[in-house]
């Protein structure tokens, strides 16, 4: 019963999805969606955060039913109702967030699920896992257990898995967000040898370079509605873009020239260590000064969380020093915080303030509703025992309107927003506490074009009032438009800190993969 | 309203029981008086209420108000923990009777309607003794084991008698106690009953009320005499005879008072001639040869008054009430009256012979 | 043989007869556990088991009697194990409904069954009891079936044949079910589904394992042990021995999760802590320590339980702790 | 490879009307007396004298009567109910604190006994010579300690090592129930003039005093209940908790001491079911057995479960569970139906409570009502 398309055959389509529709209560996910995966081609899937795109391969891969619509495996109508299904119909997916077991081993985790003789062989597993491994031309240990292994490795692991199988159409959600260039690089090697030898693969990526570099053909996907499909090789960047965004992207943004005012925040050799010994940050030194936008660029995980983590005192300090100057009581006091516990900062009333990346996991409580939500930062102001928070309903109003954050009402769970009114109102809490640092990580992923220009200007607004903001973001080109400087990160060191104005974004991206020497590229 | 004179017809008898008859001891034999109670006087069922596994807590006020509003004229409390309550109860409801099995308080509570009552258990206990002996002697194995609930006077005293029983006819013989710290965990006594039985003992006797130290015995090859109730069905190739009790020879004695208007005793002690307490019917099968002959001789005596069963010389350590070391020292012709000021049971010495496994 | 070995042996003896109702429920918690669902109803289920062989066997030899029979014990026996397996399989069946299709709280819903299965157990214990004039209990041959095994000339051989040949089936059963599981657990294809199911389902449920069908059969599985342990409780020769006794199993359960615990989710482990387990149970009939009053030795269970779940949790060893999931509903389309 | 889709989907609920939770839930109700009242039928008893005669053995006649001493208090049935009723109440009220704080805390039992022990010390060796108001004040302090510091042991390994709680406070309530067993033994707190192993009864000045013939705890525990109530709603405390039951992560983010909370927490949980163990021992006992907590701690998880944590609700909910557990005393007496029916019918109840919360979050859709118009909603 396997449907293994013999490579002789005329081209036909691995995949075929036709008006696929999925809601989650009131969120249409995708609306009537088609989409087409020809054999052997490497299909990628664009659209802006949020328009449908992993819910749209979940439906493939059985973790999804879809409300309405048809899916087609080489022409065939199926019924996908569990991920078994679709491996049975040579699907295999890679998911955004790696499904591994901790505890077992990558052999292990690879026949997870597979039927066959009773009892397991793991040396005849290690043996053929080694096999595919060789094929392709991974590297992989299938003895080794999950929790000892890096993400690459466990990609790896993911991929294998997905062959081990026999998938003959691969989906990969997202596979480069966690790697290093290098490792991108050797990713892309494989997924051509696996086109070599019949495979079809649907990539999604936010990196519009890798689209243009790996893919065949790409799908674009704009709020849950299908846009198109088009040939890679006649298309540019910037029509991508704009069928993304469904319109012509005004791609500038505001950078209102202010004076650069005082050092608001002097850090020197700040260091970090995780848990498991691995140095995070090394070394890095940097000025925020009030008056200005700081932008953070750096791959994923070269150390913008911990930086985020050890400013704001939820992260241990292996050493260097964290000056913050700030006004308190008409006195201007710099204070080294490095070594201080989150809450003895509040304590001692510095007015510094932190957008986090992870917003309902950790800016946010989601089962709470606004007000609860914006005394979170406060409620230790007001004397006594009490929380007051009619004291803040007019507060929460005021900000509900200002900042447009569509909501039924002050007592809605903020869970229930959508992620750019959950993003607003972490934002404008933020700001409602009159910060003079405010370090936002990643504020506007996973927000429209219209939110995204609405953060801009809270952001542009705070410069504007002379306090210092710093800007965490994986996005080049916004970073180099809206910052008054850019420091880039690479492997938890300052590679440098560049004026946007004057350098161009080749230089920012070699930047992001090799590690300069401190503050060489300081031209500010 | 006016008050009834209280008649066999429309008496009503409440009973306050710690566990249910499926435990098979205490409170199976105590049920049974209660049936042959009721059978003798002639009480239809709704003039008998059972409150079963009662804690001897809190719990058991409640279960003596809801008797009180089920309009019992007359209320048993079969266990000792029972006592406060019951006295509690009593000098709130003058008019009902309140009947307490094991206490002490009754008498000096100085309320005319609250009464305690027991019986000469050792007596019997000093007859089953008799019945261990004559078998130690037959098999040639003089250790005896004794699976006991708890290190207090009721339970010391039960396996004093039973030990000086059985000692009367082997002189040689000598008792290894264990402990199961609760009256009824099966699997403790159990346990108990075969570390005994490995520490040697060949006969097991026991105070506490499930049938485990029986069956046990039977398992182990071992001998074995009952208390409670007769365990011959249990064991039928281990148990010899039980030390027993029949309640209602109190129950009748209680209600009959109660109906003819008569005052029932503070303190009432029941024995073998009353027919509270006895052995039951020996296991012809296994016994040894002239055991019933025995028996029968010493049954004479104790009913005689001529054979007292803590008869010196004898002499013992225990624990006095706060805790300090007590002695007692029984001359030649000296003898200790257990019952003699109380129902309730008091000697509280360990003598000589007998070895405690697991204190 | 010199006393203080016959000593030994005896309690070592004794010791694996106490532990087997506790390592039988243990496995079936550790079964159920594997699965993700951390069921709190094993005393509730033991008690299922308990009330559930007892009444099975009485009612089969008295409808063999009342037909004018005589009932094999042999009958009796395999009435008994498949009512207790099937009793505790019950309740762990309401439990695996409430808790994997109806998505309840496993804590609240394993501590109602245990509350459950109490009332159950005693309910019909006492009803039983009634109906049958006093108390229910089998018949000799039937409750020799729970006895000690007499293997003859082994039984005899020295040390090895005290240390090996003396006990009830449920012994060995008890030890053919723990090597059993260890097999299924680290050598069988279906074990390394279940232990994906209880670590991490949303990965289980990706490489195309039925996570429900998972846990409902690993749940049910472990309730008939639990329940199975509940019959040696109320049938075996060392505790009931075929009597029915008011809260019987009165507290073995609690006893059995804090063994999983003591055990690492370890089924061999299980094994040795349950004998462990026993061995505290007996010792002070066998070894007295003068001046450790009887009331702090039974509390040894429970502290060295602790002690180990501290130390579990100091040493973050990923291998001996719960399995990740355990206690947490899933819900595929949860996020 | 064609297949069939599912017979039925399983949805989240976005809404749904606070009417239609109570309808649900009453629904649940009745079908699990219904439940039992089958069973009970099957056995060959009348379910609905059962059920009748439940109810009145627990609340009696009248609620509230003048007494034979002429003094007006609660009917004799009912004050049983209610003083199970305040153990409950007060218990879960303590268990909140911690559920609140996603706190496993099942340790309640061991937690009212270490607070029962506490004051029984007390009262046991002062009882004589104190006056009553000290002794009362002495006894309430340090039964909160007592019961506080009890729960404050895991809650120290948990934040310390995240060491697992349930298990933790489960293993607890044993070591205190075998530490009172050993009690029972030791001379200077059993009887005066035995030897048996039972703590004596205490001193009539160690008693709580009486209101409406019930010991004044169930008022205590009413205002207790508004206290925690106005605790989660009014203060920075219970704000707090919410938050780190929450996200431990946001709470630390928000500069919260989330160690120390936890820790705090659980002192305030176990120091309230420490209190229930001397309302229960003062008040409603006079004494101290292994049976002091009687199940409460575990009966109360479901009590605070079944209020959804809403304190006011639990009020509710624990005179439900008492009322079934008193009433099954009287079955008892009047039907020769064993006690243990309660046990059995409180774990359907329950049972069908648990089942029913599905139904309020999510909603089933079925193959056949796919078909047509959108979604029908079971
Ligand atoms: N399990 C779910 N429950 C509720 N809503 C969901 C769920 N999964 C996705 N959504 C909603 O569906 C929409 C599409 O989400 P999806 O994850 O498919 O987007 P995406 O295109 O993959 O975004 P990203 O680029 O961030 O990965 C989102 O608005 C999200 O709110
Ligand atoms: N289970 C859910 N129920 C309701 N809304 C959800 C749920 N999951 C996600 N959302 C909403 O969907 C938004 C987008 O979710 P999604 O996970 O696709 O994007 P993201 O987290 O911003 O991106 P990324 O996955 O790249 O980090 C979230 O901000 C949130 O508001
Ligand atoms: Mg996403
Ligand atoms: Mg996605």
């Amino acid at each position: 019963m396997e449907n293994n398309p013999s490579p002789a055959r005329a081209v036909q389509n691995a995949v075929e999805m036709r008006n696929i529709t999925k809601t989650f209560g009131s969120v249409v996910a995708n609306d009537k969606v088609c989409l087409m995966l020809r054999q052997g081609e490497i299909l990628a899937l664009l659209g802006e955060n949020g328009s449908g795109k992993t819910t749209l391969m979940n439906m493939l891969s059985g973790i999804y039913l879809q409300d309405s619509g048809e899916i087609l495996i080489c022409n065939k109508p199926v019924t996908i109702r569990s991920p078994k299904d679709a491996y049975a119909l040579g699907i295999g997916m890679i998911h955004q967030h790696f499904k591994l077991v901790d505890v077992l081993t990558a052999g292990e985790n690879i026949v997870l699920g597979l039927q066959g003789k009773r009892t397991l062989n793991r040396r005849e597993i290690n043996q053929k896992v080694r096999q595919i491994a060789q094929k392709y031309g991974f590297e992989i240990d299938p003895t080794k257990k999950v929790y000892n292994m890096a993400v690459s490795e466990k990609q790896t692991v993911e991929i294998i898995k997905a062959l081990y199988r026999g998938a003959e159409t691969l989906i990969l959600d997202e596979p480069t967000a966690v790697l290093t260039p290098q490792e991108t690089t050797k990713l892309f090697d494989v997924l051509r040898m696996m086109k070599a030898h019949g495979k079809s693969i649907i990539i999604i990526t936010h990196k519009l370079n890798e689209v243009m570099e790996i893919s065949d053909r790409v799908a674009i996907l704009r709020k849950g509605e299908y846009i198109a499909t088009v040939e890679t090789a006649a298309t540019t960047q910037q029509d991508l873009t704009e069928m993304m965004v469904g319109r012509r992207v005004k791609l500038e943004i505001d950078r209102p020239a202010c004076a650069r005012g005082e050092r608001k925040l002097h850090v020197t050799d700040l260091t970090c260590v995780s848990r498991e010994g691995v140095t995070k940050l090394s070394g890095v030194n940097f000025d925020a000064f009030g008056g200005e936008i700081l932008g953070v660029a750096g791959v994923a995980g070269s150390g913008q969380k911990e930086l985020c983590e050890a400013i704001t005192g939820l992260r241990q300090l292996a050493g260097g020093s964290i000056l913050y100057r700030y006004q308190k009581d008409a006195m201007t006091i710099e204070e080294n915080i490095a070594g201080m516990r989150a809450d003895q900062i509040a304590h001692r009333g510095v007015s510094l303030a932190f957008v986090p990346e992870d917003r309902l996991g950790m800016g946010l409580v989601a089962n709470m509703n606004i007000v609860d939500n914006v005394i979170l930062r406060s409620y230790q102001e007001n004397r006594g025992i009490l929380i007051n928070r009619k004291k803040y309903r007019p507060i929460c109003e005021k900000m509900i309107k200002d900042l447009d954050i569509v909501t039924p009402g002050l007592t809605t769970p903020v869970r229930r927003l959508s992620g750019g009114n959950v993003q607003k109102v972490l934002l404008g809490r933020e700001i409602l506490s009159l910060p003079q640092v405010l370090l936002c990580a990643y504020p506007v992923r996973g927000l429209d074009i219209v939110s995204s220009y609405r953060i801009y200007s809270l952001l542009n607004a705070e410069k504007e009032k002379g306090n210092a903001v710093i800007f965490i973001g994986e996005d080049l080109d916004v970073l180099m438009d809206l910052c008054d400087r850019v420091m880039v990160l690479c492997g938890g060191q300052v590679s440098g800190i560049v004026d946007p104005r004057t350098c161009t974004k080749e230089e920012i991206g070699l930047m992001m993969t090799r590690v300069g020497d401190g503050r060489e590229g300081e031209r500010a | 309203s006016a008050e009834e004179a209280v008649t066999l017809e429309n008496i009503k008898v409440g009973f306050i029981h710690v566990s249910d008859p499926s435990d098979m001891g205490y409170t199976y034999n105590h049920d049974l008086g209660t049936q042959h109670m009721q059978a003798a006087l002639g009480l239809t069922d709704a003039q008998i209420v059972n409150k079963f596994n009662v804690p001897e807590d809190n719990a058991c006020a409640d279960a003596i108000q809801e008797l009180l509003d089920d309009g019992c004229n007359i209320i048993f409390g079969t266990s000792f923990g029972f006592e406060n309550y019951l006295l509690a109860a009593a000098a709130e409801y003058p008019d009902v009777e309140f009947c307490h099995a094991t206490g002490f308080q009754a008498a000096g509570s100085g309320l005319a309607n609250m009464h305690n009552y027991f019986g000469k258990i050792y007596e019997a206990r000093f007859l089953s003794g008799i019945v261990a002996g004559m078998k130690s002697l037959e098999i040639g194995n003089n250790v005896l084991g004794y699976v006991a609930a708890m290190p207090f006077a009721e339970v010391i005293s039960g396996y004093t008698s039973f030990y000086l029983g059985a000692k009367a006819v082997n002189p040689d013989v000598t008792m290894k106690v264990g402990y199961t710290n609760s009256w009824n965990d099966p699997i403790m006594e159990a346990q108990v009953a075969k570390a005994l039985i490995d520490a040697g003992a060949g006969i097991l006797g026991q105070h506490c009320d499930s049938t485990a130290p029986a069956t046990t015995a039977e398992a182990n090859q071992a001998f074995h005499v009952g208390y409670n109730s007769s365990m011959i069905a249990v064991a039928p190739n281990a148990s010899l005879t039980s030390a027993v009790w029949d309640w209602s020879a109190y129950l009748i004695f209680a209600i009959e008072q109660v109906v003819a208007g008569e005052p029932i005793p503070a303190d009432w002690a029941g024995d073998m001639a009353s027919g509270m307490c006895d052995i039951s019917e020996l296991n012809e099968a296994i016994v040894a040869e002239g055991t019933a002959e025995l028996v029968e001789i010493a049954r004479e005596g104790i009913l005689s008054g001529e054979l007292k069963v803590f008869a010196g010389p004898l002499s013992g350590t225990g624990l006095n009430y706060d805790g300090s070391v007590a002695t007692i020292e029984l001359a030649e012709d000296e003898f200790y009256d257990e019952s003699g000021t109380q129902s309730a049971p008091s000697w509280n010495y360990i003598i000589d012979g007998i070895e405690i496994i697991n204190e | 043989m010199s006393s203080e070995w016959t000593i030994f042996l005896n309690f070592i003896n004794m010791a694996v007869l106490a532990s087997t109702p506790l390592l039988l429920a243990t496995l079936g918690e550790i079964l159920t556990e594997k699965s993700g669902n951390l069921n709190l109803g094993v005393e509730g289920m033991m008690f299922m088991g308990a009330i559930a062989s007892l009444g099975a066997a009485y009612y089969y030899e008295k409808a063999v009697l009342g037909l004018g029979g005589t009932p094999s014990p042999v009958m009796a026996t395999l009435v008994a194990v498949a009512a207790a397996a099937a009793a505790g399989g019950l309740g762990a069946l309401i439990y695996a409904f409430l808790v994997v299709t109806l998505r309840a709280n496993q804590n609240v819903t394993g501590l109602t069954l245990t509350i459950f299965g109490t009332g159950f157990a005693n309910f019909f214990g006492e009803l039983i009891g009634k109906q049958a004039g006093g108390f229910v209990q089998v018949s000799a041959p039937t409750k020799a079936m729970f006895g000690i095994i007499n293997f003859g000339a082994l039984s005899d051989i020295p040390v090895l044949g005290s240390l090996l040949f003396r006990y009830n089936w449920m012994v060995y059963f008890g030890l053919v079910v723990m090597l059993a599981m260890a097999f299924f657990l680290n050598r069988s294809r279906s074990g390394l589904n279940l232990r994906a199911v209880g670590e991490n389902p949303a990965t289980a449920d990706a490489a195309g394992v039925n996570v429900t069908r998972y846990k409902y059969v690993a749940t049910i599985t472990g309730g008939a042990l639990c329940g199975l342990g509940g019959m040696f409780i109320s049938m075996s020769s060392t505790a009931c021995a075929g009597v029915w006794v008011h809260n019987s199993v009165n507290g073995y359960g609690w006893l059995a999760v804090a063994l999983v615990i003591f055990a690492t989710w370890n089924p061999s482990r299980a094994w040795l802590c349950g004998l462990v387990f026993g061995g505290l149970l007996v010792v002070r009939n066998y070894y007295p320590i003068p001046g450790l009053p009887m009331q702090i030795y039974a509390m040894f269970p429970y502290i060295a339980t602790i002690l180990v779940l501290v130390f579990a949790s100091i040493r973050q060893i990923k291998e001996h702790a719960q399995p990740a999931s355990c206690g947490m509903n899933y819900f595929r389309e949860e996020r | 490879m064609i297949h069939q889709e599912p017979f039925v989907r399983v949805v989240k609920r976005t809404a749904i009307s606070k009417r239609k939770v109570m309808l649900f839930r009453l629904i649940a109700l009745a079908g699990a007396l219904l439940a039992g009242a089958l069973l009970v039928a099957l056995l060959g008893y009348d379910p609905i004298q059962m059920y009748s005669d439940m109810v009145s053995g627990a609340l009696g006649n009248s609620l509230l009567a003048v007494n034979r001493k002429g003094v007006l208090a609660f009917s004799t049935s009912s004050q049983a109910t209610l003083k199970i009723a305040t153990l409950l109440l007060v218990t879960a009220l303590g268990l909140t604190m911690a559920f609140k704080m996603r706190f496993w805390n099942i340790g309640g039992e061991g937690q009212i006994l270490v607070g029962a022990i506490s004051c029984s010390y007390i009262a046991i060796h002062y009882g004589e010579v104190w006056p009553q108001w000290l002794l009362l004040l002495v006894m309430f302090v340090v039964s909160c300690i007592g019961g506080g510091l009890y729960g404050l042991l895991p809650a120290l390994f948990k934040a310390r090592w995240g060491t697992n709680e349930t298990l933790f406070t489960l293993m607890l309530n044993y070591i205190a129930i075998h530490f009172i067993t050993y009690l029972q033994y030791q001379p200077t707190w059993q009887i005066p003039g035995t030897t048996f192993p039972k703590i004596r009864d205490f001193a009539a000045s160690t008693r709580l005093p009486m209101v409406l013939g019930v010991h004044v705890g169930w008022i205590i525990a009413l205002l207790l209940a508004v206290l925690v109530y106005l605790y989660f709603a009014k203060t920075k405390q219970g704000y707090e908790v919410s938050v780190v039951g929450e996200s431990a992560n946001t709470a630390r983010y928000a500069g919260m001491n989330v160690s120390r909370i936890i820790l705090r927490t659980m002192f305030i949980s176990g120091a309230i079911c420490g209190f229930a163990g001397f309302m229960q021992v003062s008040g409603a006992d006079g004494s101290l057995t292994t049976d002091t907590a009687s199940g409460a701690g575990f009966t109360s998880i479901t009590v605070a479960w079944l209020s959804g944590m809403n304190p006011l609700l639990m009020i509710i909910y624990s005179i439900f569970i008492a009322i079934l557990a008193r009433g099954a005393g009287r079955i008892q007496t009047t039907m020769g139906i064993p006690k243990s029916a309660a046990d059995m019918l409180i774990g359907i109840i329950l049972f069908f409570m648990l089942g029913v919360e599905f139904f309020i979050n999510y909603r089933l859709i079925f193959r056949a009502g796919r078909r047509g118009e959108e979604a029908k909603a079971v």
